[in-house]
């Protein structure tokens, strides 16, 4: 990529401990955001992409779980070998984070002005005063009516798109250079949603930031993205400008993703689903994860593990099989 | 979460305010004007006219108010008190002189009214007077007054110990003790003034310098309660108190513990009106069943002497010829085997009822007497109950399908004569009464209208007759009170010591 | 196949649901007020014919759900009719509702929250055996279990598993299983798949389609995903708050709307295709569904209509098929709406 | 919390205390009368049932019962028969020392159990935790009136830093306080800790982490205000609890207060006091519930009142 | 028999059965709990002695061995734990409070259990007015000093062990109530509720079927709480003098009567004060363990740490 990286993530490893032992949720996982940049992190449920997004907010529970490795770097410092007090004031200032659930990942007990100027407190920004003038204009912002009077109000007064707007604007505050947005809309009803991907889409043109859009939602990534990270099994599979990605996928998981897709805009006419179930992360297949249900696999996948391999175009795979002149 | 939190670097957010200063320990007895006395159990009531409970006349009698006369400590002789002399004037008057020059704490005279209102108001139904029920009779008493210093004292029926009866009789100033309720704040003629009630905490007394008689040595003096006995005794070790009464006899061990006889005799009743009970060979057996000595120095003090009835022996009307039950199991044994030949159903359970508390060890106690009780062949199981249960036993009406039982119980004459004692336990008709026998009922009478030596025979022959012939009671000690005196008091306790605290003997050294 | 088709009644649908309500108690309103109430389903109808899959669509608070449950008789309905092969559901005393629940049967959104923990998969198909003792001897549990699980896609042997030992879209198929056990006229599926990962909604969209070809089941699929309800019903009903706005054949629906919140849905569903992303315009709702215990009177969607007048205040749109394209709307002002054919497509965009 | 909901448990306390009352007022009378236990050993029958009398014992308890009404509806909770005063007086008189020292033992018991309970629930199952946790275990354990006595035995017996027993200054509270702090701390450490690890793993703390929180920010400003709900619920009835509690401590230690009185009243049968005192308690009891009421509106918006 | 289906996989293999720990093995990896099992243990061996072989010793009155200091291990070993005021072996008394104080233990727990359990039901799962009224009443009885009402209730119709019993039961009821009817109407919404609904299960399979068994452990550990609980309510009132009365033997009567010997045999209140608290703990941890062992999230913390994987 020519455009310089806010976030480069390098070879990062994370482990949990489960009763069932341990899980490794990220095996290696690279990728970087570039500035100005909207990148995709897409990827189903237990592939890793949270946990990557938590990783770099340092927001990983030590116990039960673990960094085993790798590097964040975050304009070029590595975060991991932060001082947790110096890693934790970076964030919501230098980078944010929007959660899936805004409703619940408001305090409930403090009204949403007051959570709003919180961010303004723990980073010295503002004094008091100015810091609540600062949360009314954010509410306003991001298109809360009546903000100044709303200021004072308690999150389960407000609804969940109201709550992900002030989410949003509570990770605006500081204006961060990168914003990672964990699946911000997935718990919103469609015209809902239609709503805060149109304030995010807003939001990057106005500030400039990266952000990075965690999801499981093609149709968001296709909306918003202009590069996508495809995550399989706690790795990167897939690494792709957006145009090109949804014109021929590289790698046979994206594939059938994209197969699997019911569209709106298409009829009646057999899905075609990735068969077989979804990878244990216990009990995962030796080489390629994505070997099982693969219809290109070899002997080859399971004994050698496909690295991430570059190919001319910029776009990365990793799969022994896929280059682009094969399609 | 940051992997570099340390729990403990944040416990200064939360350090505590160091209190230790505040803890420093109160010395109070080492203050040289000042007695401070702990007992066991605070009054529900200061009123002079409820001194029948021992924990208010232990404060007031003869401290705060006084008596006409006084019972003698050794002799059980009438001494003068408030009044100087009497006489009984005909079969149901006697006429007391008073003292002179004698004042109230609120410094009113004391006079014939008062001594005619503190009887009246003693006697008036609607105040419940605790000294009305038994130290009264059932006999009304009028009062004439003759002049300022001469009262005429008339009962209903003839009664030849009124003087006996006036030494319960504590007499509050009529102007500052109201007629129709209870008084907080006694006013007597006392060597002492009540200053202060501080329910729960004390109760305090200061010196009276206008007392008619020889002054009290200590300026102030301080009652406070606990009820354990350990805690009592601690205290005065530990400077907190200068005497602690009721100290129990595991705890009476130290040289300051001063030992004295109560004049409480314990003993255990027997329902003689049921099989096996109603033989009289098994109430013997009961008795020879007992090994006094074993108790006494263990769940008794050592000091208690073995009973031989229900009084002391010097008590006005008992028997001085009277000897205590040997302990003879074998005999026992013979006993109960004779009467299981006579078809008397010696196997049947006796309950054996007890009071919670009644004494030090109570409990213990009747263990070991169920332990010997059995060990000779009785059936007998413990039921311990607190004071209400307990009267319901002790008390007529008995009811008719009660089992057979054995009652502990226990009696203090401290007035000297016989006649509050025997009437209710042995005339056939008494409120605790389970024998029937015309013939202690006719020597009860004789001796109840008589005076001197007939009176006393009239008892001791009812008393002698009872505990040889009835056997209705296993008499087991006469008791001791325990009192730990510090050693910078002067303080003999004596045998009246349970109702009386003669503060005015008490000096400090 | 063991077991044959079940024989037909009389000809006419299957399910006939008419003036369908269901209100919830709300809030009290002082001391001794009495509750208001939230208008979850307010005066639904509708048909459903043997075979047909009926598609219900709505947002959350749209009674898509309660008019699921109602018709299941989960919870009573507060009033209206719903015949299920001439018998009312909504009426039937115990003995008759027990018969009709041998004919009706339920698939729900969430895998991990709609199999007892404590029971193995087999247990749990076998319930629908215990409590319709007459359905299948005891004998033959274990050869059905295990045929019921092969047909949807699992290994026989998975019977005596735990549900926590298996996937969502795992779990997802023995539901069906149970639901087939009883061998059901009629299956109502509960947003079956909007638990599920992409990959795994297609397995489950697939065997439920398969299953209802083969077996001539009818169907009603309560979803939010448009994109699944489009690939699934042949006809389709919109839901806002408590009411159907629309209701016609599924293409027709999805083509050409004819309400406005029909078209605004539409439009909101990202296309997974970005090409032509910047020219795409779409309808943008302003504001929040309105709180379904004082809905706006007259047409429910007026608060947030571009096209609202003063008379959809007055007046509340009857359920017709105005323009006549077989698609039944509560729209005093249909028109042809946009399609979601082209990705292309020039929307016009909500008010500003 | 709104105004309906403490109207309508206003209402419902209400009938429960009248219930309660009826019930004790029924019940102490089925226990006896107190004529026997007031009057000596020897007093006639006549006295008995005078006294009987004079105390409205010999009316059917109907009667009674609605003379009690009666007086309750002049605000006169009847006399004493023991202390011959106004039970009111009695009861009064005793009760601020319970509800101070209850008082005193529950402030500084949830005061050491939030610390200890924060700081255990950061790191769950770590050192600091298991030591807490094994800590609070042993507290709620621990028979009150048995730690009291060893207390008196070593700390005033053997040692002599601590007054035995008694109502005084601050060194008389040392013991008794100490007693009686361990139970509710054991019980809210263990509360404390678990609703604080189910603060700490809440969404909205990683929000509060995720805008940089420091940990002290994000324990003691984010998840202590939540955490601290299921807490007060808890204290509230460790408060209701309590009073049991303090029952037995007055007994050892001769504190001057509402449950060794209680005791002594049932001891004596009187009913007055009794009465007034179980009155006092429920009364208490009431008050606690509403300060946990307007304490857990204070705390969390989403039970206050609506606009 | 699948013909017409398609995407039948192959691929859909779940790992084999991971043997879930035992209770044992977990038991055996928080030695807390391991340590109450095996305090317990050695009650119950005493139980067991005081109801049979020690009941005689723990009665029989020595009047020259009166309270012999502890720890005297040359004496005869009845007496290793020191005797009472009247030469009664501490060690036989222990034993036969153990039995008096279990008993009742689990006589009200178990009592409160069954009844709590039954009327919670019917308040979770019916609701309604009765289900209104026993939720009111389970609250008044909460509301209210559970030692303050034995103390009233017991001294009314007496103090004896069937009492006892009652008592402790009905004021441990409402605690049961309350989480049952709590869960209960949590649980009575689950899914799987619904489900077994809709295949027509009556009110009767969907209680014991369905709703019982995920209460239970719930229920369970509230139970081992309150054994706890229990225990000591019953030794504060026996040493108020209201709960077991002598010469019955019972923990805190022994605490109770030792307290007048308390300057000159501090074992006398120790001994039994030390045995109320073990056993107290012994059951909050066995309920702390539980807590962790019967609850699936958590049960990884006892199993074996890496050596599982």
């Amino acid at each position: 990529m020519t455009k310089p990286s806010v976030l480069e993530i390098d070879n990062l490893q994370v482990s949990f401990r489960t009763s069932g032992g341990r899980v490794a949720a990220l095996n290696g996982v690279s990728f970087a955001v570039g500035q100005n940049e909207v990148l995709a992190v897409l990827g189903e449920s237990g592939s890793g992409k949270s946990v990557t997004a938590a990783s770099v907010m340092g927001l990983i529970a030590q116990p039960p779980g673990s960094i085993d490795g790798g590097q964040i770097r975050f304009g070029g410092v590595n975060l991991l070998a932060l001082d947790a007090d110096d890693h934790r004031r970076m964030c919501g200032k230098r980078v944010s984070l929007i959660f899936q659930d805004a409703l619940s990942a408001l305090n409930p007990v403090y009204p949403v002005g007051w959570q709003i100027a919180e961010v303004f407190a723990i980073h010295g920004m503002a004094d008091r005063a100015s810091a609540v003038r600062h949360a009314v204009e954010l509410m306003e912002a991001v298109g809360i009516p009546a903000a100044a009077e709303r200021a004072g109000q308690y999150p389960h007064q407000f609804s969940g798109g109201m709550c992900q707007r002030i989410m949003i604007a509570m990770a605006i505050a500081l204006k961060p250079e990168l914003i990672i947005a964990d699946e911000p809309t997935t718990a919103l009803d469609v015209t809902i949603q239609a709503q805060i991907v149109e304030l995010l889409k807003e939001t990057h043109a106005q500030s400039g930031a990266s952000i990075m859009l965690i999801t499981h939602d093609l149709g968001l990534v296709a909306e918003m993205a202009d590069r996508v990270v495809v995550m399989y099994a706690g790795r990167v599979v897939e690494d792709s400008d957006v145009y090109r990605f949804f014109a021929e996928p590289l790698h046979p998981y994206a594939m059938g993703l994209l197969a699997s897709q019911p569209r709106i805009d298409r009829g009646a006419g057999a899905l075609q689903p990735i068969p077989g179930a979804p990878p244990n992360p216990l009990a995962l297949p030796s080489g390629c994860a994505f070997r099982p249900p693969c219809p290109r696999a070899t002997l080859r996948c399971a004994e050698q593990t496909p690295a991430l391999r570059k190919l001319a175009s910029g776009r990365a795979v990793a799969c022994h099989f896929a280059d682009e002149q094969a399609l | 979460m940051a992997p570099r939190f340390q729990p403990f670097g944040y416990a200064r957010i939360a350090a505590f305010a160091v209190v230790s200063c505040l803890l420093s320990c109160p010395n109070l007895a080492q203050a040289q004007n000042v007695l401070r006395v702990v007992l066991q159990e605070e009054p529900a009531s200061l009123d002079p006219c409820d001194t029948n409970h021992s924990a208010n006349s232990r404060l007031l009698r003869n401290n705060v108010t006084e008596t006409l006369v006084n019972v003698g400590a050794v002799e059980a002789v009438i001494e003068p008190n408030l009044a100087i002399s009497w006489e009984q004037t005909s079969p149901t008057t006697w006429r007391f002189k008073l003292r002179s020059g004698v004042r109230f704490h609120d410094g009113t005279p004391f006079t014939a009214a008062a001594v005619a209102a503190a009887l009246q108001r003693a006697q008036v139904e609607a105040l419940a007077c605790a000294i009305r029920g038994s130290k009264l009779g059932n006999n009304p008493y009028t009062t004439r007054i003759v002049d300022d210093l001469t009262i005429d004292i008339i009962g209903r029926d003839p009664d030849p110990i009124v003087p006996f009866r006036m030494a319960v009789v504590d007499i509050g100033a009529p102007g500052a003790t109201p007629a129709d309720r209870k008084t907080q704040e006694p006013v007597g003629t006392g060597p002492y003034k009540f200053e202060r009630w501080n329910r729960g905490r004390d109760v305090v007394f200061t010196l009276n310098d206008a007392y008619w008689g020889p002054k009290a040595a200590i300026p102030r003096v301080e009652f406070a309660w606990r009820g354990e006995s350990t805690v009592r005794a601690a205290m005065v070790t530990r400077n907190e108190a200068h005497l602690a009464f009721g100290i129990a006899p595991q705890d009476a061990t130290g040289p300051l513990d001063k030992t004295y006889l109560n004049a409480e005799v314990t003993f255990i009743r027997m329902d003689a009106e049921i099989p096996p009970l109603n033989d009289i060979r098994v109430r013997q057996a009961a008795n020879l069943a007992i090994d006094r000595d074993q108790l006494i120095g263990s769940v008794f003090h050592k000091s208690v002497t073995k009973a031989t009835q229900i009084v002391l022996p010097n008590v006005n009307g008992a028997s001085p010829d009277l000897t205590p039950w040997r302990y003879d199991p074998a005999a026992a044994r013979a006993l109960l085997a004779a009467a299981r030949a006579d078809g008397v159903p010696v196997n049947t359970e006796i309950v054996l009822y007890g009071r919670l508390g009644l004494y030090p060890n109570s409990t213990e106690s009747l263990e070991a007497i169920q332990a010997m009780l059995n060990a000779v062949g009785f059936r007998v199981r413990v039921e311990m109950m607190e004071t209400s249960a307990w009267l319901r036993r002790l008390l007529r009406p008995f009811g008719s399908d009660r089992p057979v039982s054995m009652l502990q119980s226990q009696h203090d004459n401290a007035q000297g004569d016989a006649v509050f004692s025997i009437g209710p336990r042995f005339r056939s008709n008494g409120n605790q009464a389970m024998i029937n026998d015309p013939l202690v009922d006719s020597l009860i009478d004789l001796g109840t209208r008589s005076t001197g030596t007939l009176r006393r025979n009239a008892f001791r022959l009812a008393f002698e007759y009872m505990e040889k012939d009835i056997v209705p009671y296993i008499p087991l000690f006469n008791m001791v009170g325990t009192v730990r005196v510090a050693a910078n008091v002067n303080y003999t306790p004596d045998v009246q010591a349970n109702n009386e605290i003669k503060l005015k003997t008490i000096t400090l050294r | 196949m063991a077991i044959g088709p079940i024989p037909v009644g009389n000809a006419g649908p299957l399910l006939d649901v008419r003036n369908l309500v269901k209100h919830f108690p709300g809030r009290r309103r002082g001391l001794f007020g009495a509750p208001s109430a939230i208008r979850a389903v307010d005066d639904v109808g509708f048909t459903l014919s043997r075979g047909e899959t009926l598609g219900v669509v709505g947002e959350s608070g749209s009674g898509k759900t309660t008019l699921a449950r109602t018709l299941l008789r989960l919870h009573p309905a507060t009033s209206g009719q719903a015949f299920f092969d001439g018998e009312d559901i909504l009426t039937a005393d115990p003995a008759a509702l027990k018969r009709l629940r041998r004919r009706m049967q339920v698939v729900f959104q969430d895998p991990y929250l709609a199999f007892n923990p404590r029971f193995t998969i087999g247990e749990t198909i076998a319930e629908a055996w215990r409590i319709h003792f007459d359905a299948l001897p005891r004998s033959q549990w274990a050869k059905r279990i295990g045929e019921l699980l092969e047909q949807v896609g699992l290994r026989a042997d998975y019977a005596g598993r735990h549900p926590h030992e298996f996937s969502g879209g795992q779990r997802q198929r023995v539901g069906i299983a149970r639901a087939l056990a009883l061998e059901p006229d009629l299956v109502i599926c509960d947003e079956p798949v909007s638990a599920l990962d992409v990959s795994v909604q297609a397995q489950v969209v697939n065997l439920l389609v398969d299953i209802q070809k083969m077996r001539k089941l009818s169907l009603i699929f309560v979803a939010h995903d448009l994109a699944v309800v489009r690939h699934i019903s042949t006809r389709v009903a919109v839901m806002y708050l408590g009411k159907i706005v629309e209701i016609g054949p599924t293409d027709a629906v999805f083509e050409r709307a004819n309400h406005p919140y029909t078209q605004a849905l539409l439009s909101a569903v990202p296309v997974p295709d970005p090409r032509g992303r910047e020219q795409r315009r779409r309808i943008v709702l302003q504001g929040d569904p309105p709180n379904p215990a004082s809905p706006p009177s007259g047409c429910r969607f007026r608060t947030r209509c571009w096209k609202a007048q003063d008379i959809c205040a007055r007046e509340e749109p009857a359920l017709l098929d105005r323009r006549g394209t077989g698609t039944l709307s509560r729209c005093l002002f249909p028109e042809a709406g946009p399609t979601t054919r082209l990705p292309h497509g020039q929307l016009t965009r909500g008010q500003e | 919390m709104s105004l309906t909901f403490f109207l309508r448990r206003l209402s419902f306390s209400f009938v429960a205390l009248g219930g309660l009352m009826v019930l004790v007022f029924v019940l102490v009378r089925l226990t006896g009368s107190p004529v026997d236990l007031f009057l000596p050993l020897d007093a006639n029958d006549a006295m008995r049932r005078a006294l009987a009398v004079r105390l409205g014992l010999e009316d059917p308890i109907y009667v009674q019962f609605a003379r009690w009404l009666a007086d309750i509806s002049r605000l006169d909770l009847g006399m004493s028969l023991w202390h011959s005063r106004p039970a009111a007086d009695v009861v009064f008189q005793a009760l601020p020392q319970t509800l101070l020292l209850g008082a005193v033992v529950l402030g500084l018991g949830s005061l050491a159990a939030i610390v200890v309970g924060a700081l255990a629930a950061f790191r769950p199952y770590g050192a600091f935790d298991r030591i807490a946790s094994a800590a609070s275990l042993m507290g709620a354990s621990i028979p009150d009136f048995w730690i009291g006595l060893m207390g008196i035995l070593v700390f005033s017996v053997s040692l002599g830093w601590l007054p035995t027993s008694g109502y005084g200054s601050p060194s008389y509270w040392v013991l008794p306080v100490a007693t009686l702090f361990f139970r509710p701390f054991g019980v809210l450490v263990q509360i404390v800790r678990g609703a604080m690890i189910a603060a700490l793993n809440a969404p909205y703390i990683r929000t509060a982490r995720a805008k940089g929180a420091a940990n002290r920010r994000v324990i003691f400003i984010h998840a202590l205000r939540n955490a601290l709900l299921p807490m007060i619920t808890v204290a509230g009835d460790l408060a209701v609890q309590l009073a049991g509690g303090v029952t037995v401590i007055e007994t050892v230690f001769g504190w001057p207060g509402i449950g060794k009185l209680m005791i002594d009243a049932i001891l004596q049968r009187d009913f007055a006091v009794l009465q007034a005192g179980i009155l006092a308690v429920a009364v208490v009891i009431f008050a606690i519930n509403i300060a946990i009421d307007f304490a857990y509106a204070a705390i969390d918006p989403r039970v206050r009142i609506d606009k | 028999m699948t013909a017409g289906i398609r995407d039948v996989n192959a691929f859909d293999d779940l790992p084999p059965v991971r043997p879930a720990p035992t209770l044992a093995a977990m038991l055996a990896r928080d030695p807390l709990a391991v340590g109450a099992c095996l305090w317990l243990l050695v009650v119950a061996t005493a139980l067991l002695a005081g109801q049979t072989f020690l009941a005689d010793d723990a009665v029989r009155i020595n009047l020259v061995a009166r309270n012999l200091a502890p720890f005297q291990f040359d004496a005869n070993w009845l007496n290793w734990l020191g005797t009472d005021s009247l030469g009664r072996s501490l060690v036989a008394r222990l034993s036969a409070g153990a039995g008096t104080a279990l008993a009742i233990a689990f006589a009200a727990v178990g009592a409160s259990l069954i009844l709590g359990t039954g009327l919670g039901l019917v308040a979770g799962y019916f609701g309604g007015f009765a289900g209104n009224l026993i939720l009111r009443i389970a609250d008044m009885i909460l509301g209210f000093p559970t030692l303050l009402l034995a103390l009233v209730v017991l001294y009314i119709f007496g103090p004896n062990i069937f009492n006892l019993i009652v008592v402790l039961a009905v004021t441990r009821v409402p605690a049961y109530i309350r989480v049952t009817n709590a869960e209960v109407i949590e649980i009575r919404e689950r899914l799987f509720v619904d489900a077994a609904r809709a295949l027509g299960a009556g009110h009767a399979r969907i209680v014991f079927a369905h709703i019982l068994p995920i209460v239970a452990p719930t229920l369970l550990t509230l139970a081992s709480l309150n054994l706890a609980m229990v225990m000591l309510i019953e030794a504060g009132l026996s040493f108020l003098g209201l709960g077991i009365q002598p010469p019955s033997i019972s923990w805190g009567l022994m605490v109770a009567q030792g307290r007048s010997h308390l300057a000159q045999a501090w074992w006398l209140t120790c001994m039994p004060g030390l045995a109320i608290m073990l056993t107290t703990m012994a059951f909050n941890l066995i309920a702390n363990w539980y807590r962790i062992a019967g609850d699936p999230q958590q049960r990884w913390r006892l199993a074996g740490s890496e050596a599982s994987k």
